[in-house]
């Protein structure tokens, strides 16, 4: 698919369908062709090439992908983050207002209260000059008008919600004195603390020990449940993604090419790559012999191939697949699948 | 901290007596300066009196022992020239350079900070285009060219400064902007830099997922961080506002202690050449610790380790 | 150096430069100087002065040197006396233009070898500092902390009047003081580097420490080195031109940028030119030389300074955050 | 990045507006240090901090008088008109006997600090300046020291060791100071019993005199006399063209002005080069004669020198007892030159032997560039010379190592004065064999001179003016290129008229402020 394409008309093979399936009541979120570009030397480079989905409030939405598939920038397009010499282009809608070409000072009315995020890197999500109370209490202070006692008051709220022991002499503690689980407890006690209505965490484990991990995520679910905020997690792991998410779009070269119920598309992938992702996770492998990784190299995104992206790693790639790029096809009314083969896929998981 | 500050401190001071050591055999290689205190024709007794009288004609390592023996009690003896002691002739001017150089270095973080920031916020724009060479150029120019044309300009042609010596607030002008080339030139870029550094951080954009205004995340959050980087970098740059300060000295006829050092030197002063870098020596060696402890103040990593 | 700067060293003054990618990193390195309208000129105007400055005084030295009273401060602009006085005669006739030529030879030659010299025998103090640790390494941390100290300016006035002026003096005075600079940079590389796992594996197979040093570490500081070397190419040129501010610079009748602009400035404000040229011209090299190796640690350091990388020759990096 | 927005401009244009406001608001004591001040004050921008203030050493005053008849006298002074020794803190003298003099002194005349000036403390002077220990510059006047003793309060009795015709001269080389100052060492805060009292000196920054209000004479003008210390010839020109100095002394030729503010005044100062005689090329007299030959003076002091320099073909000026009227030297003839310098080639002298050109960066302003041209002459004869400046104290030590067989063989570049113009302040010394900075071994001299030295008025100067006649023409060591004169400039309104003592005497009293 040439950049040029990309620029002149809405990207092929849309997820509308999907949109049709969720049009009982007003999504939360709706994400409609969203494609993020970015300017370098060598060109125009695309990022998320055309991706469109929904989530209703309360709902838990993982996007899993590779890194480089566009799930983190998509994530970060969805608070407004892409700064030039990024572009982003199509529509975000949120609470039914589209905050695409919004300006900062109109975003910041939706970041916090309405969209929150967790970032991988919880090191250097937190301002290492600032002791950790401080900066909750600023945010407190500053968007919801708090005084000093009272935002301290719910900062310990707050911290005791995320876990975190002794909250009350931890207030003065630095981000350096904490431990990673720790730290990254402190991040999501930043990110809930406008109350979101939409929390997107964007890999907030993968830099984690696994005992500490387990801890985090069934922190973000209980999060999730009790404030019934939605969530978007962003995760190249699908074990992880089943800890704390329902659903579950698969990303690929910039593309949504799977999205369904997680554990159905746990057992029961529909696409190519997202089977060989499964089977390149160790806990999801029933045996060694499945334990394999993807072959190939993850796409250039500069030069992006014809046909389907997936295909120069696809096992059951044929000569279609090469040229014609396939759409993002309903294979019954909660699945989607962008592949000419995804009925085989499916058949070949019973 | 206050162990490693302490230990610092410790190994500077030795490190510093060094240096007025190595001053003084230096000093020693240039020979007598009889010939230039004594008058034309003065006889070898004459010659042979001033050497006794000022020490030069015994033993080196004589000389050497008197010598260390006296610094012990920071008596570094007396100025030929000045006709006091060598220490009270740098003592009673250091103040007006240590003066000088602060404002100087105060004025040159301000606009460095001013011009950085605005150079980091339009990134890549013809406004930090600007501010970068414009910058550079300031980095570029040889400072006692600067300071002629200026007094020339400024003094000669418009009127609106003195030409030299220090009096009013507007004899200030000429010789502070002097000071101020080098450091605005580097630390502009420092803070650029840094700033832009901080801006892409991630707690930059964490805090700007939260929604806090861009402002906060400017002045609150990217310029503490980025003011470690300009703290040190001011605080090397520090030492070379000496070296301006002999410029300064030179044209302006500021007072300080640039031109003493440099009529010391000229007038074979070597009482004074050793008290004076023994005084600027220590004076950086505090700059130092005084930028360790600013450090620490900035950044609580540095604080607790 | 004290510990803020430690900790900040790598960002400021010493950009890491990835070793495993020189060899890619010079054609990048090329192919991005060639997109970057600001660095280019710079690097034209810089090579195009070396050649003029390095080949044409074989043909002009002595029309340099020659003096024609006639020709005292003649004015510049004029070619009725020949293209040789285009820029003015100086205060002594001789003409401006190829005084200019022979003089940022000498200037460039300056500051090469002193900048070369201050750069091998500081990085080779430091590796070894940096490398052997222990009380050696304090040893001459404190010994770079003594040059370091002193005022450059006046370290370099006391030890040129106890030598003499002269090339040579000017050189050695000029490498000693900077020399700190590049200890400090060798070292922090070196410190790092050792404790990189190829090292350990070195020490494992038995290699003597210089050998290691020499073959395993010196490869990875020279980039390094090389880019603080580039930046301090300008700062030498002024410290020389100051000196000759001074009047321990160097002697007539070689001539150099730095005497130029000192013994013009008298004749400031009857005759700009003779000081003026000479100082455009030390700001020209010291602003190339800036602007090119400003640019060296954006390439080197993208996310730091990239500061005439134009937004089209952002690199990807970017894109996968 | 950000997307750019405009409060960051707005805080940073804002904070430059401060700086600015900041950097040109007006102080509170505005003004005060602008002009050189009010009448009261009298503002001198001078190059250099004197290197000594004690009184004794006032000869060696780095080109401009501070101490002397400003807060310092002596017994006897010159008439800058007529050369003639007038009286000054002596009313009178009289020569008892070749070697003794009596000098009858000024009566209630009192020191600054309230002692009274009498002919014990004229003694006790006479005695702190012959002391070797104290190592006092004026001895350089003075190779024969002498004794004195107080006959009564104002009778002062000398005594010479030889015949010493102008001692009443030379006696003006010593400054009174109060007795109380110390006898053993120099002093940094003279007492003495002129019209100002020195008040203090700021290294590097300025010196302050106030008027003495006890003082026997007239009453100056100014209340108050501040020098500066402007060592940059252009800043100090400018000082006196923005009025922030009253006199700017001495300048620059190109920092001169067209208007009579600009004043001329001599200090008998000649530059010329003093040559080795005893290594080769040099030790042959063909080749010192080349020299002379080689130097086309005139067209390099024309242009170089302007006003301030007039070729001349002897080493002291005219105003000189021991100036020769009507001599020529060697004209410009660089065939001439060649020649003779090939005469001695064949004869087996190197000349192609490197010679050093020996200056110091502060000989007088613009001397580089004319040592360049005379090298460029020299060059051009066949001569191979390489300049070396040296800094006063590195200078100091080479023009005193003369004939030192372990130097490499040079010239030096002096710029020699005799403010005094008599003879024995210049001749003894350059060209005896004993002579402190002289290169010259010449037994015929040497006898010259010592006549001339214990001899009067005409007689005196017709024996230096033949010794000079000999040394230019049998010797050539000496090679003069010309006679100096310096340039002050004045603040409008000021009025001064420079003289020939000016160098080593400006008395504030002789200055007009018009304000």
């Amino acid at each position: 698919m040439s950049p040029l394409r990309d620029r002149s008309q809405p990207a092929p093979g849309s997820d509308r369908v999907v949109d049709a399936a969720a049009s009982g009541t007003a999504p939360l979120l709706a994400v409609r062709d969203l494609a993020v570009d970015f300017a370098t030397d060598r060109g125009r480079v695309s990022a998320v090439r055309g991706v469109s989905f929904t989530l209703q409030a309360g709902q838990s939405l993982a996007i899993l992908g590779e890194s480089g598939s566009g799930k983190s920038v998509t994530g970060k397009a969805l608070l407004g983050l892409i700064d030039p010499p990024g572009r982003v282009r199509g529509a975000i809608e949120f609470e039914g207002e589209n905050i695409v070409g919004w300006d900062e000072a109109r975003l910041n009315t939706v970041r916090g209260p309405g969209v929150s995020m967790v970032f991988q890197d919880s090191f250097d999500s937190l301002n290492p000059v600032y002791s950790v109370g401080s900066q909750v209490t600023e945010l407190l202070r500053v968007r919801q008008g708090l005084d000093r006692r009272v935002a301290r008051e719910r900062a310990v709220a707050l911290m005791r919600q995320v876990g975190i022991p002794a909250a009350e002499e931890r207030l003065k503690d630095y981000p350096h004195q904490f431990s990673g689980g720790m730290r990254q407890r402190m991040c999501i006690a930043l990110a809930i603390a406008l109350r979101p209505r939409l929390l997107i965490a964007d890999e907030p484990t993968t830099a984690l020990d696994v005992t500490v991990q387990a801890g985090i995520l069934r922190l973000v679910r209980q999060l999730q449940r009790e404030t019934r905020m939605a969530l978007i997690f962003v995760t190249h792991d699908l074990a992880v993604a089943r800890l704390v998410a329902s659903e579950v779009a698969v990303m690929y070269a910039g593309r949504i090419v799977e999205r369904g119920g997680i554990d159905d598309i746990y057992r029961r992938p529909a696409h190519p790559y997202t089977r060989a992702l499964l089977a390149s996770q160790p806990d999801t492998a029933r045996s060694w012999s499945d334990l394999r990784p993807i072959a190939g190299s993850p796409p250039d995104k500069a030069g992006i191939v014809p046909g389907c992206a997936f295909h120069p790693r696809c096992p059951i790639a044929t000569d279609r697949c090469t040229t014609e790029e396939p759409d993002l096809r309903a294979l019954s009314a909660d699945r989607l699948s962008r592949c000419h083969h995804a009925e085989e896929v499916l058949d070949a998981a019973h | 901290m206050l162990i490693f500050l302490s230990r610092r401190l410790v190994s500077s001071v030795i490190a510093l007596v060094g240096v007025v050591v190595v001053v003084f055999f230096l000093g020693r290689l240039t020979g007598s300066p009889a010939h230039l205190y004594l008058p034309q024709g003065a006889s070898q007794e004459m010659a042979d009196n001033f050497n006794r009288t000022h020490g030069f004609n015994d033993p080196l390592w004589q000389q050497f022992i008197r010598f260390v023996g006296d610094v012990a009690h920071l008596d570094f003896g007396t100025s030929i020239w000045q006709q006091r002691p060598a220490l009270t002739a740098v003592t009673s001017v250091f103040p007006q350079t240590l003066l000088l150089a602060v404002v100087a270095m105060t004025l040159s973080i301000a606009v460095a900070a001013v011009l950085g920031c605005l150079a980091a916020a339009r990134r890549f724009g013809p406004v930090d285009k600007l501010i970068t060479f414009g910058s550079l150029a300031c980095a570029s120019i040889p400072d006692f060219w600067f300071a002629l044309v200026g007094v020339l300009f400024l003094a000669v042609h418009l009127g609106v400064v003195p030409t030299s010596g220090q009096s009013d607030l507007s004899s200030w002008i000429l010789p502070v902007a002097t000071l101020m080339l080098a450091p605005v030139g580097v630390l502009t870029q420092v803070v650029r830099g840094a700033m832009i550094e901080a801006l892409g951080s991630g707690y930059v954009q964490s805090a700007r997922a939260r929604g806090l205004a861009h402002r906060r995340l400017v002045y609150r959050h990217a310029l503490r961080n980025a003011a470690l980087p300009i703290i040190s970098v001011a605080g090397d740059r520090a030492a070379g506002l000496v070296n301006g300060a002999v410029i300064v000295g030179t044209v302006f006829a500021w007072p300080g202690i640039g031109t003493v050092m440099v009529d010391a030197v000229l007038n074979r002063d070597f009482a004074v050449i050793q008290a004076g870098v023994f005084v600027i020596g220590l004076g950086i060696v505090l700059l130092n610790v005084l930028v360790d402890l600013t450090y620490a103040v900035a950044d609580p990593r540095v604080r607790v380790s | 150096m004290n510990m803020a700067q430690e900790l900040v060293a790598g960002a400021t003054t010493a950009p890491p430069v990835d070793p495993g990618r020189r060899g890619s990193g010079r054609r990048r390195r090329t192919r991005l100087l060639l997109r970057s309208p600001l660095p280019l000129t710079a690097a034209i105007v810089l090579v195009a002065i070396m050649l003029v400055s390095l080949i044409a005084p074989a043909f002009i030295a002595d029309a340099a040197q020659r003096q024609d009273l006639t020709q005292r401060l003649s004015p510049p602009f004029q070619l009725s006396d020949g293209f040789a006085f285009v820029l003015g005669g100086d205060t002594l006739g001789r003409p401006m233009l190829l005084q200019l030529v022979v003089a940022t030879k000498t200037s460039l030659l300056i500051a090469a070898l002193s900048v070369g010299l201050s750069a091998l025998v500081g990085s080779a103090i430091g590796l070894i500092s940096g490398y052997t640790g222990g009380w050696v390494d304090a040893l001459i941390m404190r010994l770079s902390d003594i040059i370091h100290t002193l005022p450059s300016l006046l370290l370099a006035l006391v030890i040129l009047y106890v030598l003499s002026p002269s090339i040579t003096n000017l050189i050695v005075v000029l490498a000693l003081t900077r020399l700190p600079i590049y200890m400090r940079v060798a070292r922090a590389q070196a410190l790092e580097i050792r404790e990189r796992v190829f090292v350990e594996a070195s020490k494992a197979l038995g290699s003597r420490p210089w050998r290691i040093m020499l073959r395993d570490i010196r490869p990875m500081v020279a980039p390094t080195v090389l880019t603080v070397a580039m930046l301090e190419v300008a700062n030498v040129i002024l410290q020389a031109a100051g000196l000759s501010f001074l009047g321990v610079g160097l002697q007539r009748p070689d001539v150099d940028l730095g005497i130029m602009v000192a013994s013009g400035r008298e004749y400031l404000s009857e005759a700009w030119f003779v000081t003026f040229f000479p100082g455009l011209l030390v700001v020209v090299i010291a602003l190339a030389a800036n602007i090119l190796s400003n640019w060296l640690r954006a390439v080197d350091d993208p996310g730091q300074s990239a500061l005439f990388v134009s937004r089209k020759s952002l690199r990807d990096e970017e894109v996968s955050r | 990045m950000l997307s750019t927005r405009r409060r960051p401009l707005a805080v940073a244009a804002g904070g430059i507006a401060v700086l600015l406001a900041a950097a040109c608001s007006p102080g509170g004591d505005a003004q005060a240090g602008r002009t050189g001040g009010s009448a009261q004050t009298l503002t001198i921008a001078i190059p250099t901090d004197p290197t000594s203030l004690d009184p004794c050493d006032s000869q060696a005053a780095d080109g401009v008088g501070t101490l002397r008849r400003n807060v310092t006298e002596s017994l006897t002074d010159v008439d800058p008109g007529t050369g003639k020794v007038v009286p000054l803190l002596a009313l009178s003298w009289r020569q008892e006997n070749p070697t003794t003099w009596t000098f009858k002194l000024r009566p209630g005349v009192k020191f600054q600090d309230g002692t009274a000036f009498d002919a014990k403390a004229a003694a006790f002077n006479i005695k702190r300046t012959m002391q070797p220990d104290l190592g006092c510059l004026n001895l350089g006047n003075i190779p024969d020291p002498f004794t004195a003793t107080a006959v009564d309060t104002t009778t002062l009795r000398v005594v010479t060791k030889g015949p010493d015709p102008i001692l009443p001269l030379r006696i003006g080389w010593v400054d009174m100071v109060s007795p109380k100052t110390s006898m053993t060492a120099k002093t940094s805060h003279p007492v003495g019993t002129g019209p100002y009292t020195f008040v203090r000196r700021t290294p590097g920054t300025d010196m302050r005199f106030k008027r003495f209000d006890g003082y026997w004479g007239s009453k100056p003008q100014a209340r108050e006399v501040r020098y500066v210390f402007r060592s940059e010839a252009s800043v100090r020109a400018a000082t006196a063209k923005t009025g922030e100095a009253d006199i700017a002394v001495p300048i620059a030729l190109q920092d001169a002005t067209e208007d009579e503010r600009t004043r001329s005044y001599t200090q008998s100062r000649v530059f010329f080069l003093r040559l080795d005689t005893d290594k080769p090329p040099l030790n042959d007299l063909r080749v010192r004669q080349a020299i002379g030959y080689a130097i086309d003076k005139k067209n390099i002091v024309t242009a170089l020198m302007g006003r301030t320099g007039k070729p001349t073909d002897q080493m002291v000026a005219p105003t000189v007892n021991g100036y020769v009227t009507g001599y020529k030297g060697p004209a410009h003839d660089p065939a001439k030159a060649k020649a003779l310098i090939g005469q001695a080639k064949s004869a087996g002298v190197d000349t192609g032997r490197r010679i050093e050109l020996i200056s110091r960066n502060t000989l007088f302003p613009g001397s580089s560039d004319v040592l360049q041209a005379i090298i460029q002459n020299l060059k051009d004869v066949g001569l191979d010379i390489k300049l070396t400046e040296l800094d006063d104290n590195a200078y100091k030590d080479k023009i005193h190592a003369t004939n030192s067989s372990g130097q490499p063989v040079s010239m030096m570049a002096v710029s020699h004065d005799n403010a005094f113009a008599d003879a024995s302040f210049s001749f003894p010394k350059y060209l005896s064999s004993s002579g402190t900075v002289s290169t010259i071994r010449d037994a015929r001299l040497d006898s010259l001179l010592r006549q001339a030295d214990v001899a009067a008025g005409g007689k005196r100067a017709q024996l230096y003016q033949r010794a000079a006649r000999w040394a230019y023409e049998r010797n050539g060591a000496i090679v003069p290129i010309a006679e100096q004169f310096s340039l002050l400039l004045l603040s409008k309104g000021v009025d001064y008229k420079p003289n020939g003592l000016t160098g080593i005497e400006l008395p504030a009293a002789q200055v007009k402020l018009g304000r």
